[in-house]
This record gives C-alpha cells, structure tokens and sequence, in this order.
C-alpha cells in the first residue's frame, strides 16, 4: 500500500555553480558552516554537561540534523515567527540565538532566556519572534495557525515557521492545522523534520502511508520532499517555500530526511536501532558533506575548516562558562509570572 | 436602567469592545450568520464582517491553540465553544499550551484571549452537551474561570475578561441566556476576582455560581419572610476565588453551604469550603459547613432525571433549613 | 486550489438491469423503500412532536438522507458492529432496530433502548451491536478503530461501520483514527455523509480541499465518493465496500453527497441556505427517486407505493404509541448506571 | 518477601494479569522495545508480542478512545499515556466517551479498560512534562482514580484495576518507579475504594498521596520520636475516596492536614475537607483543618524552583507542627 514518492536529492558534484544558481557567495557558505559545528558542539556539550552531574531533566540533541536547522535559518528574516518543538537547540542557533543564554537556559540560570523556568525543551525569545519550543508533539502547531492568521488580520510581511518532527504528524492537531492554514491561505512554513523515529518508533511503523509530505496534498497544500542533509537542497526548497509564503500563495510543506545521532533523550537505551544503521546515516553526515563541498570547492582549506569548528567550540565552551557564572533564580520568585 | 438578556449583554460586551479596539475578534463555530448556537453573536456579522466574526471548521483544539497562538503576538481573540463539553477536546491547548507559555518563557510572553462556553443542564441536551466543568479549569494556575449569573454581571465581567492580558475561561449558562436584567448604556466594568453579595442576611451564608444564584435567591425571598435570612454569595470569578468576602460573610453567620450544578465529588464548593476551614472564619461556625451539588452522575436526557440530577429550589430550602436547626 | 473529484452518479435509466447486476429482487427494492418511507415519517414524527412540546432537547433529523442509510444498512450482516453519530435515527431503523423502543428513547422513557438516559442523540442497542449514537462530532471514529482492533485481535469475521458528517473530518481525531486504522489494516467501514453543512457551515468553507474522500489518499485507504441520493449505486457501493473490508484487506472510505432538509436542530433558523438550494435537493429525493424507479420498472404500482408509504406511518404512529403509553424511569434510579 | 520496584510491581501486575486472561493487552507509544519512556513494560514484547504489546502513533486521543472502544467489544486494554499531562490531549475521549458510555446507554455497555499515567515532578521535565492532575479526573462520575505510593500496593491495586468492569486511570509517579518494597510472589489483590492507614497515630491525621506518603511518613518517625504521633492515611483509591477511614480517623486525632503534589487551588484535598466538614467527625476537630500542596504555579525547570514548588519534608514537618500546637 505504501507508495513512496520520489526524494529529492542531489550531489556535491558542480557544488560551486550551484551555489552561483543560488546567489550564495563563499562567506554565506563558510557562515553556515560555522553555524552547523555550533550546533554540533552545542549538542555534544549538553550531552556532556549531563553526564557530568551539571544538568538536570532531559534533552533531545538534534546532531545530525544541523542542515535543516541552518538551510532553513538562513532563508528568514529575522522578525519571521518561529516554533518548534523539544528538539529545538539547532533552530534558535542558526535563527541567531544568544548561545550564552540559550546554555543559561540549559542550565537552568536565571541568565537564560526564560530566566530558568523553561529549560531545554522551552526555550524562547519572545522578543525575536522565537514563540518557543514545546513539550508538547505537535503543540507548536495550532499556536502557529494562530500566528499566521494574526499576521493576516495585521496585513503583515512576515511569516511564520514551524518545525515539528516525524512523530507529530500523528496527532490529531497536526490534521487540524494544516486544513485550517490551508483553508485560509495562512503564511506558515510546516517544516517536518522526519529523522526516522518518534523516539523509539520507526516512522514506517506509525505512518499509514510515505512520505509523510504527500498528506499536505489531502488539503491542496504544496509540498516538498526532499534529502534534510543536503545543506544547499534544503536552502533552496526552504528559499523558494519561504518566497511562496511570503508572498501570500497560503502555507507550504517541507518534509526533510534526516537522522538524530544521539538517542532520544536521556532515557533512551538505543535498542530499537542497529549501530550499522547509524554508522550508515554518519556516512551521510550533513556537516562533513558540506565541510568537504567547501574545501573541495577551493571557498576554504581543511586548515581553516578545521580552525572554524574548533572556534564553533570555543564559543560553545564560553557560553558554558557564562552559563556556570551565571546566578541561579531567586527560590523567593518562584510564584512570579504565572500571571501578566 | 434598559432591560436585556444575558445572551445581549455578552452581545453587547463583544460589539463594544470589538468597536473600541481592533484586536478583538471573535473566533468559533457557527458564530457567524447562524449566530452561535444559543445566538450570543446573532447579527454581529453584519456588523463586523467575516474577518472579525472568524468561523472555523469543527476542530476545537485548533481554535483554542490558534487563539493562544493569536494572541501571543497582540491580538485578542474571544474564542467560542459551542458547549462547555468540548472545551474537553481543547484541554491540551489550554492547559499545556495558552495556561503555561507566560511561565514556562520567564514572563517574557502573555496570551490575552477570552474562551467563552456555555455549561449546564437543563435543555434535555443529555450527558455530552450539559457538563458544568468549571472545577476542572479552578485547578490550572495561569488561566482565570470567570462565571457571570446575571446580565449585568455578565457584561461587566466581559468586559473585565477582555481587557485582561491573560487566558480567561468565560463560563456562560444555557439557561440564563433568555433570562433579563437592568444593564446600564454606559460602559461599567466588573473586576476579576471580586465576589458579589447578591442578598444580605444574617443566618447562613450561601455560595452559589451560575443558575444556582438565582434559584437560591427565590429560596432566600421565602426563607426570608419566615425571619430566615439568608446571605447569597456569587463568587462570580472562580479563579481568583474571592475568599475574603466569603470568610467575612461566614464570621458574620457562623454558617455555610456551598452550591453548585457541578457534581458533587472534586467540586469547586471543596475549594469554598477547605479556604474557609484554614481561615480566621472557622472559629465562628456553629454548624458543619456543607455542600449541595449535582449528583455524581452524567447528565440523563429523560427531563425529570436531569431535574433530579442538580439541586432544585425544594432541595435548596431544605439543605438551608437543615442547616439552620444543627448547632453543634 | 480545490480540485474536485469526479462524483459517482447514475441515473434512473436501465434500473432492472443494475438490479440484476447487484443480485437484487423486486421484494429487497420494495423492502428498501419501505425502510425509506419509515425513515421519512419517523423524522417527521420526531419534529411534529417536539412542535406539540411532547420532547425536551434538540434532535437532528435525516429525511433527505435516506438512500445512504438504506442502501449502507442492506449490505451488513446484523452482528456487524455499527457506530454513528448525532443525525442517527436512519441508520438505526435501516439496520432493524426496534422503532418502539427507538421512539420510546426519543421520548424518555423507560422502554427505550438506553431506559430514558440518552435520547435522541445517544441511541444504542448494545446487544444487537450497535455501539451507539455520539453527541460528539467525531467521537464514534476512534471508538471504531478500538472495536476492529478488538475484531481483528480476536479473530473475528464481523466489520465495524462508522457514519458520521462532513463537519467531522476536520475533528483532530479523524486523522488519528484514520491513521491507525490504514496503518494497522482494521475491518473498518468509514462513512462520510456529505449533506453539504456542518451546522451552519458550508462544506467549501470548511473543508481545505474537496472531494473530502480524497483525504483517504494520504493514508493509503481506498476511498469512494458518490451521489448518496441513488440508492442502487449506495448500495453498489456500500457492498464492495463492505466486501473489501471483510475479506481483510483493511478499511475503506466512502463519501456520499446528500442533504438534510430539516434544519440542523431545533434551534436552526435557516438563514445560512436559500429556499432555492432547499427546492433543488429536493428534487433529488432518494425517496421519490426510488420509488418512482420501481413503479416505473413495473416492480409495484403506484398504488402499493402509497400503501407502503401509509404503512410506515402507521407503523410510526404506532411506535409514538407505545412510547407515550410507556412509563417514564423512576426517578429514584437516577444515579443508577454510572458504574458496572 | 521478595523486594522490587515499584516499577517491577507494575509489570509483574500486567504480565501476570495477561497470562491469565487474553482479553487484557497494553496499548501506547514506545512500550515495547523501548519498554515505555520509564522502562516499566521493558522486556513484556519478549513474552507477549507485538500484537499485545501494541505500539501505536503519537495520537492520544485514539489510544484512550480507541481502549474504550476495544473495551466495549470484551477487551481489557491498558492503554500507556506517557506522561500524565498528555492524558489532556484525550479528555474529551475520557470523559465524554469511556466515562459516560455505560450511563447514556442505561447500563447495557460497560468499558473495562485501564489508563496508567505517571504524574509527579521531580525530574527537571519542567511546565509540559510533571503535572500531578489527579484532581480534575476526581470530578467525572463513571471513571475510578488509583494512585498507589507503594510497590505492594502498585501491584494489588492494579490487578484490581485491570478486573475492574469500569474505565479506571491508574496514577504512578515517576520518582517512585525505582523506589523498592516488600512484595509476595502469590497474587493477591487491593480492592479498589479501600484507604490504608500507613502508619497509626493519635496526634493529628495526614492524608497524602503518591509520593507525599514516603515524605510524610519520614517526618512522622522523626516526630515520633519527639512523642507527636502521626497518622498517615494513604487514600490509595481517590476516587471512590474512602472517608469512613479518614472519619475514623478524624475522630481519634482531632485535626486534618492533607497533603498533595498537585497545585493547591482546586486541588482533592478540598474534596477531603469537605467531606470531613459535613461528617460526624467535625464535632472532634480541635484545630483547622489544613491543606499542604504544590504552589499554584506551573512546575519550573530549575532545579530550586522546582524543589521550592511542592511541599517537601521541611514543609511538612512545619506545617504539622503549627496545626499541632493550634488550640481552639
Ligand atoms: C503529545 C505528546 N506525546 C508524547 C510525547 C513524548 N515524546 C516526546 S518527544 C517524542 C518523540 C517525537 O518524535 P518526533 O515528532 O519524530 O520528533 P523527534 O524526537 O524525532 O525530533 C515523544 C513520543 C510528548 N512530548 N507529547
Ligand atoms: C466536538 C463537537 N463540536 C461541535 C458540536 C456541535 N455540533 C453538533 S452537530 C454539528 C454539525 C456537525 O456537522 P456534520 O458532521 O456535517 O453532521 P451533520 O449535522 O451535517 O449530520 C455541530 C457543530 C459537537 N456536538 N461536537
Ligand atoms: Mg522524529
Ligand atoms: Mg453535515
């Protein structure tokens, strides 16, 4: 029954007129790059912060998925609307997020973006139109056909983005959503992050029918389909979806493939995968691709990609030390802000 | 003063401050031509157009999250659901989502948006279309559960609910819709959180919401004339909860009975009574505080059943005149 | 955006034949009819007797629909499990309930299939397998994909058949369950009836994009979209549907357009639909279609047909009599029931 | 006796119950390999399969409606809701469908199904992910609410719920899953309904719940020591509460503190107080009764905060004392 429509994929063959066909000059690639090993580090940080005692909760790394985050990131303007869910470090990184704060947050220091309170699976920056990232699978989706539809009363420019995963598809406000945004033309972005599990769920097993883009059809909506480790594919679909929103023509979905490195989160024992399986998704590593296409290219040597991540973790490594300098909340206002 | 409905006050609230400030829009099912299914929003269409007077497809979740969503970014949207019972499709969106996201962002957001709802029984409307839910909202810090009686009570606590820059549950009742009261032209405003002492007297203190408060009245008229005063107490705001007026209430009549159509068991009359029990009002009560409720039952559509299933005038006079002859 | 798909129609003409094509003999068309003319009256009981004040509450009312609920009822076997929703009193009279105790529901009384405690809008006859009536829109759809979990894990050969409206496809729920039952094969027979509003709300202004069968696509499930006013091709329809679900092969959708012509409710002033629109449907009637097709194929004369259509409405009356002779429950078994 | 985890317990009531009856079946998100997001059905699709370990979609509305329409049809599912704030996302499958099936159709269906939940805060899962929202399932007549603070009584108590004919939501807490305890190898069953009293004493009554049972019956060996003799009740079932136990109780010890997890505002220790209010055991009370609960607040991530938001030993051993040393 299972019909999988064609995945859009390319090679780093021809990387440098593909770029040219983009508009992409040798800095945006090299800066993307930059913002791909923050992640990467920031990722491999928390996970190590955790395992030393530094952290508490839970979290969800996004390694392996950084071509998503930064692809898309790159194509906003930065008064767009974003939201996401628990897996969310990648996307405020590459929509610019202070990192300082952001690790503050992770530290649950009143330095951090939602003074402590929200933790790794609600970071937000209301101020830069970052509405959040939710606990919640598919909670982020309604909040942003709310969103959209405010932005169309105002008769805004902007658009709203919104990032969800593979399992998310499945609740029923993810149905909800999407004929609403597509009933009334909204300007929202449904960017589907297919990393191949819901936690331990293999997508096969909990999706009636692949790729789970081709359900954007049953409300008319477009859609794209396409390999989430492909830096400059997901660039260009997400330029041209974001072109499409923003010029009014109602919502547009992406589903991108990709694969998270670390288990699901602090609780995951990895049984339901086989390591030849993640050795297989390594070998498709969006950053080594994209590192390699740049050296390749001539844009940078493997000196100065090299000096570039281990800057990436500098800047990580101090955002630790702010976050570890940073005061923790006064226990006297743990009352304040429930109410404006 | 003018005589109108409730259904016109809260008309009449929505039109004004839809008037006065172009972010309030109101956001459901059915609100449009059709008016709402108790035609709350009759003609407002006419007057606001389809943009401001937003009808959705049937998907209540959606229209609770996509309120919250609105109103993160400045908007005020009044969402309708058509019946109090469905609120319970939206509860994620509520609770998780429009209740949380000012906290869980460290006060950086607010999510100022109304959810009106109709409760109760009383319409042969059966088990999944006459819920009184209220007590589930009272326990979701970071929302308000605001629950007007009377017309006038309703448009100023409207008003309130609108203008308030958090998520605010506006429990309406069915069967007050048709019922009149004096509503002045003049814009008034009721605050949140303040109880109303609807009748005065020195014996028993009632607390009553909804339907309850005008059916205790009529009981209190009658007690009345017996030398039975009797203190009718409408909360109005269950969320903040009023307990000052109640606890000074109960030090003046050392008695207390709680009413509501909610069933009885995890009523909000629990709150009432447990904040009167830790209080300086203790000391003064000279009988054991009760409550009169719902059966713990759903709502049976057969109409002597339903009448049977939530507290009537007769059981209202009784409860109050067996607590009246206890002293302890 | 929307696309509509091409709607399955027939016509009047060669009606013999297609009976033969579909095995069908004189007396079923005649016993169809039947079912039709007693659908029709006892909703016309229904309203007159709220209009004498003899009911409390609302009701929703299906003359119009009747070919859908005839035409559906005849391809099911009595233990099929059924599953329905607020307009359900055609559904019911179509799979043999009892019109006394049906009627006797609706008036509240003790002798009626939920003893007075559910009316109009919560009719079930649990012993004969049908799991109900809900007050819910959509509230049936995942109490069905339960059931034929339970019929396919118990080995069982009976189907499950879910009816419910077009306002219901845009519930969250409807996509969960649809999910769930494509995905894991259940013997799920999902029907839409299109009477084109939910309430007040046009189905092209609900709905993102039309036919709503096609929606059926995203999961994989084969789907159907017919004129549910044609009672030969509901019942076409309806079998291989039925067929396909039994034989294993996992559950199907079929969408039929009709129209109600009562309003919604009771508290339904028609302001939304023009007199017009009503007179054009009701030119449609799957009654007067049916009926005239078998007086035309010389199945019946004109004259059995009235009787038939006089019978039912005795037969209705009759059941308005046993119900009002009935005795109402006893009040003090009111909080009787609410635990096994 | 054997000693295992509260997690254990519960496994070994699901393994056993469906060995013995292949009606019953588990139902959720990522219970098998995985063994659920706490391990607790770990290594049960070894023994019983994937089709009675059956692993579905995020969807939980269809998990909870789809086990009560499995439930109609003769199958006991336990269906798995991850964490408890998701069962907001099936309320509307709760309540208005599996709670009332049985009532609207006038008692020919019955829906014997079981919802497990973990509840409780404690992790640093912040806002979304450590909600204690047992207080709104009290309120909904048809359903039973089953809370166990102990492995013994997880384990009893859930064969209990799995027999039991009605839709029962079985609350675990997650700090308790690896919290070890005395538990026999014969099978034996806890009635639903039936308190336990977790320790005797004379000076003052605690009922708690979950994990405020451990942490009121520490407090209560260190008064104990000093000669303040604490009772502690356990309710185990909320609903139906078991007061004639609390009564007793009240009556020996003259004063009432419940204690709960969950916020304090519409929490169930009003329903507790309430009914202690109108029972024979007001006479015997000799101080106010007193609630202890969560902060109304939604629970932070920050590890203080989040220590600070629900009461703690200190807290209780305070606030014991000052009801002790009450005189009225
Ligand atoms: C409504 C809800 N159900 C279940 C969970 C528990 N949970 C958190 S993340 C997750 C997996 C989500 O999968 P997906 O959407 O693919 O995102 P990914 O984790 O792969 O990024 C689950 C089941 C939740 N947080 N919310
Ligand atoms: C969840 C929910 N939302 C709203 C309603 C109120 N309501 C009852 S029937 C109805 C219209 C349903 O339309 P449709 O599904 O097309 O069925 P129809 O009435 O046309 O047969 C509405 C809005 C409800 N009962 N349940
Ligand atoms: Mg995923
Ligand atoms: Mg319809």
């Amino acid at each position: 029954m299972k019909t999988v429509e064609k995945l859009q994929k390319t090679s780093n063959e021809d990387f440098k007129s593909r770029m040219e066909e983009l508009d992409l000059v040798d800095e945006q690639l090299v800066e993307m790059f930059a913002t791909m090993s923050k992640i990467r580090h920031f990722e491999r940080m928390a996970d190590r912060l955790y395992a030393a005692g530094k952290v508490h909760g839970t979290m969800h790394l996004s390694a392996g998925q950084e071509a998503v985050a930064v692809g898309l990131g790159a194509t906003l303007k930065s008064d767009d609307y974003f939201l996401n869910h628990h897996r969310g470090h990648g996307h405020f990184i590459a929509k610019n997020a202070d990192i300082n704060r952001m690790m503050a947050e992770f530290m649950g220091k009143d330095t951090g973006y939602c003074r402590g309170r929200g933790g790794s699976m609600h970071i937000a920056d209301i101020e830069a139109n970052n509405l959040g990232a939710n606990g919640i699978v598919g909670g982020g989706l309604s909040l942003a056909v709310g969103v959209g539809l405010a932005l169309q009363m105002q008769r805004m420019k902007q658009i709203v983005v919104v990032v969800f995963g593979d399992g998310a598809v499945n609740e029923g406000i993810f149905h909800e959503s999407m004929n609403m945004a597509a009933l009334w033309n909204l300007p929202i972005l449904f960017v589907c992050e297919n990393n191949q599990y819901s936690m331990s769920m293999h997508v096969e097993r909990a999706t009636a029918k692949l790729p789970i883009a081709q359900r954007a059809e049953g409300y008319g909506m477009k859609w794209h389909y396409i390999d989430g480790n492909d830096l400059l594919l997901v660039y260009e679909t997400m330029r041209q979806a974001v072109n499409d929103v923003r010029s009014g023509n109602g919502p547009v979905f992406v589903e991108t493939e990709t694969y998270r490195y670390f288990g699901h989160s602090k609780s995951d024992r990895n049984l339901y995968r086989t390591k030849e399986e993640i050795d297989n998704w390594r070998r498709l590593d969006p950053i080594t691709r994209v590192r390699k296409a740049i050296v390749d290219a001539g844009i940078i040597t493997e000196e100065r990609a090299e000096e570039i991540d281990q800057e990436a973790l500098i800047a990580i490594e101090a955002a630790v030390e702010f976050a570890e300098n940073s005061p923790e909340p006064d226990v006297n206002t743990v009352e304040e802000f429930v109410y404006a | 003063m003018p005589e109108i409905t409730y259904a016109e006050a809260i008309r009449s609230a929505m039109s004004e401050e839809m008037r006065r400030d172009e972010r309030v829009f109101l956001f459901g099912e059915d609100i449009g031509r059709y008016g709402g299914a108790f035609g709350v929003s009759f003609g407002m269409l006419d007057e606001f157009g389809p943009e401001r007077i937003k009808e959705t497809p049937l998907s209540e979740a959606a229209i609770v999250g996509a309120a919250a969503g609105a109103a993160m970014v400045g908007m005020r949207p009044i969402a309708e659901i058509m019946f109090m019972d469905f609120i319970l499709l939206a509860m994620e969106q509520l609770v998780n989502q429009a209740a949380k996201v000012r906290f869980m962002f460290g006060g950086k957001a607010s999510v100022p948006m109304v959810i009106r709802m109709p409760a109760g029984s009383g319409t042969g409307a059966a088990a999944q279309h006459s819920q009184s839910l209220e007590s589930l909202l009272i326990h979701i810090p970071g929302i308000k559960v605001v629950n007007p009686s009377t017309p006038y009570d309703a448009k100023g606590l409207l008003l309130s609910s609108i203008r308030d820059p958090n998520p605010v549950c506006f429990i309406e009742h069915k069967l007050l819709y048709k019922t009149k009261g004096e509503v002045p032209d003049e814009e008034y405003i009721i605050p949140l959180g303040v109880a109303d002492v609807k009748r005065e007297g020195g014996d028993i203190t009632v607390v009553a919401n909804n339907i309850m408060v005008s059916r205790t009245l009529k009981v209190a008229e009658k007690l009345g004339v017996e030398g039975i005063e009797v203190e009718v107490i409408d909360p109005r705001t269950l969320l903040p909860l009023d307990v000052d007026t109640i606890v000074k209430s109960v030090r003046k009549t050392g008695r207390l009975l709680v009413i509501h159509e909610a069933c009885k068991t995890g009523g909000w009359a629990g709150e009432v009574i447990a904040s009167i029990a830790s209080s300086p009002a203790f000391d003064y009560l000279d009988a054991p505080m009760r409550r009169l409720a719902g059966k713990d039952i759903p709502i049976p559509y057969n109409r002597n059943l339903e009448w049977a299933a939530i507290p009537q005038e007769d059981d209202i006079e009784a409860e109050i005149r067996a607590i009246i002859s206890t002293k302890y």
